[in-house]
């Protein structure tokens, strides 16, 4: 299972990987908010979190159909399928590297954009922490939405339908710990985590049904 | 006996295509699939592999159509990779018997067809399986190549392995036994989709 | 005419608006149902009478 | 004779045939004696005026919305341990009952909410959740359109069934953490609409039962339409 996230993170990393146009991405998001809305530094303060936190999601689920589909395609998933590693085993390291590939550097990203949207010096924190916890469910129920699509060609816009409800409970606490005024962010941000921790410890039995009956 | 099955349906999508599939392999055996195209070679061959629905054998190493190889990493990569799949460590013994060392720092996207068929052996040679499952593993190479992908199954047969291949071309193995699928072709008395039984 | 109050006009939409899309969902199931009925039965005649 | 039988095509083809004409009978007039009753036969509220008379519709379909997914959860569960062909169908045939549910719900919401509150629509915990699950059966309808395979269809439909029901528990909690930080102090709720008093309670259960029977025959006539579509591809599969 190591050898299975080292090598999508090198694949990440090489020419054509993605890692890049994930960040890019993220960055062309955040910038065209204040375009659209106008560039009202309050307003901007105000609408921040919402913004970094759909901004991230949006940059992640540009990257999920690599997740299985490339590896569909040429075989590697067939030959996975077949070798001494449990599906689950599989769908937890690609959701794992798609993280390290996606959520973190979003996280870190964010840091900056944070900065060109005003967010107020108190929320770097929540907004750290609420990043970091948030974008692992991101990735796993991404994995399963991706797993679920995989045999379906051009099934991109199917992936984004199936995926992004499944979102909404991240989104909305997640967001919620950043904003100003919400009464004790830290509660809120324990059930961001905890939500992560449910993904992480069930989708990728799910994502093994799916793969499963699709190789089929 | 080291893979024996009786009486196992395959389908393709929702059809029945084989039905009551019958076939032993024994240590040193070399099992050739025969029959015309669509005839269900390939759907035998994923089904033994686990890959039909049934439950995962994990004495058997599956090689398709696809060599499973990603072309943005060296030769190299993609072999340690497997080599890391595998818990195996014999990745240099490998790449020398299939003569790949020579290629080893070149990415597998500049290979030729010939030598991508031979990185994709390399995948099966890292397993420690014993029952090799091959789908047209010489169709379209040249005779050289064949030779060399002919020369692993003889030796891992000799060795103690067994393999069973599907192929349109004589492979030139002797004493394999050739398995004519057709002769498993599923008849319409076969059909057990439930929505077939009774009426209404 | 029904002789409600000011909201007359509220709750005749209400029932029109709920009462159209049930009924376009029955009519709709209905005739799906119909249809496949029809295909079936002309499918099952044609394999009997090859067996 | 054990219940499994029925999940045998042709079982329950006769037994749903056989219950469908009384089904169909009994369905037809409790929902429309629970309708009109509720139309012509129920005072104003002292509040709400006339308006009242939208939750004979308003209740019963966001009962039925929400057991629908429940429904098909259930039949999915059964698809994927027990791999009963019928169970997986009849959650097929399910979710387009269960998506115009939603939608009645939500759209008899919004007309009896704009004289109410003022407005067609308000982020309220309670609208927000049906949206919510109204694009859940957006994506489990898709996601069978999109699968040619009637297994696979079968499988990943019944597995993104259960995933999305613990993220849909989750999103309607999420709802309330969400809504209490951005409208504080916002009193639009539909919480008041329930306080029911007995001239509408009787009418309102007998719009409840027929509604629920009006579900269980679409259904039983969906599961059919389905069961049928099957059987004609499987012939016609067998013959080529």
């Amino acid at each position: 299972m190591k050898s299975l996230i080292l090598r999508d993170l090198k694949l990440a990393f090489r020419s054509g990987g993605g890692f890049a146009l994930t960040l890019a991405f993220f960055l062309i998001v955040v910038m065209f908010v204040p375009f659209g809305v106008g560039a009202n530094l309050d307003l901007l303060a105000r609408i921040a979190p919402g913004i970094l936190w759909i901004g991230a999601l949006l940059s992640c689920l540009l990257s999920l159909d690599r997740i299985f589909q490339l590896d569909w395609e040429d075989g590697t998933l067939e030959a996975l399928a077949t070798s001494p590693i449990p599906l689950s085993g599989i769908a937890l390291s690609k959701a794992t590297a798609h993280w390290i590939t996606t959520g973190l550097p979003i996280t870190i990203a964010a840091i900056p954009l944070g900065y060109l949207l005003n967010l107020p010096t108190q929320s770097y924190t929540w907004l750290i922490a609420s990043l970091a916890l948030g974008t692992p469910t991101l990735s796993f129920i991404g994995a399963f939405g991706a797993a679920i699509t995989v045999g379906i060609k051009r099934g991109g816009l199917l992936l984004s339908l199936l995926v992004l409800p499944l979102y909404i409970p991240t989104l909305m606490l997640g967001a919620q710990v950043v904003a100003i005024g919400t009464p004790n962010p830290a509660q809120l941000l324990a059930l961001v985590a905890a939500i992560s921790l449910l993904s992480i410890a069930l989708i990728p039995f799910a994502c093994a049904i799916a793969l499963r009956s699709n190789l089929r | 006996m080291l893979l024996q099955v009786s009486n196992l349906n395959c389908q393709r999508a929702d059809k029945l295509i084989l039905s009551g599939v019958s076939l032993s392999v024994d240590t040193g055996d070399c099992l050739i699939l025969r029959g015309p195209n669509g005839a269900g070679k390939t759907t035998l061959l994923r089904a033994l592999a686990g890959l039909g629905g049934v439950e995962n054998n994990e004495n058997t190493a599956f090689s398709g159509h696809l060599d499973a190889i990603k072309s943005t990493l060296t030769v190299q990569e993609n072999l340690t990779f497997w080599a890391g799949i595998y818990g195996a460590s014999h990745w240099q013994a490998v790449m020398q018997q299939l003569s790949l060392d020579s290629l080893q720092t070149r990415a597998a996207g500049d290979l030729s067809a010939g030598q991508k068929r031979r990185l994709g052996l390399a995948r099966i040679l890292l397993t420690d399986a014993s029952i090799w499952l091959m789908d047209e593993p010489t169709v379209s190479l040249d005779a050289a190549t064949s030779d060399i992908i002919v020369d692993a199954i003889k030796t891992h047969c000799s060795n103690g392995g067994a393999a069973i291949i599907s192929t349109h071309i004589d492979l030139n193995i002797a004493n394999a036994r050739i398995l004519n699928v057709i002769d498993f072709a599923a008849k319409p008395s076969d059909y057990t989709d439930p929505f077939l039984q009774g009426v209404f | 005419m029904f002789g409600f109050d000011k909201y007359t006009n509220t709750v005749l939409m209400a029932y029109g608006v709920a009462i159209a899309m049930l009924a376009i969902l029955i009519v709709l199931s209905l005739m799906k149902s119909n249809r496949v009925k029809r295909e079936l039965d002309a499918q099952e005649a044609k394999s009997n009478g090859k067996n | 004779m054990s219940l499994w039988e029925y999940a045998n095509p042709a079982r329950f083809m006769a037994l749903s045939g056989r219950i469908l004409p009384t089904l169909t009978i009994a369905s037809a007039v409790l929902l429309l004696s629970g309708l009109i009753w509720g139309f012509f036969g129920t005072p104003a509220d002292y509040k709400q005026g006339s308006t009242v008379k939208i939750i004979f519709l308003h209740v019963p379909t966001a009962l039925m919305a929400i057991n629908a997914w429940l429904m098909m959860l259930v039949a999915s569960l059964i698809w994927l341990i027990r791999r009963h062909h019928v169970s997986a169908l009849a959650a097929k045939a399910a979710a387009p009952i269960g998506m115009t549910m939603t939608l009645i719900a939500l759209a008899t919401g919004a007309i009896w909410g704009k004289p109410m509150w003022g407005t067609y629509w308000a982020w309220d915990p309670r609208l927000t959740s049906f949206m919510i699950l109204l694009i859940f059966y957006f994506g489990y309808l898709a996601l069978w359109e999109a699968v040619s395979d009637k297994d696979t269809a079968a499988d990943l439909t019944s597995i993104l069934c259960i995933v999305g029901s613990v993220f849909a528990v989750l999103s309607r909690y999420a709802v309330n953490f969400w809504s209490q930080g951005l409208h504080q102090g916002a009193s639009l709720s539909l919480d008041k609409e329930t306080h029911v008093d007995n001239a509408f309670y009787f009418p309102l259960l007998v719009s409840m039962a027929g509604m629920v029977l009006l579900f269980v025959t679409l259904v039983l006539i969906r599961t059919r339409t389905e069961i049928r579509t099957r059987r004609l591809s499987a012939l016609r599969a067998r013959e080529v």
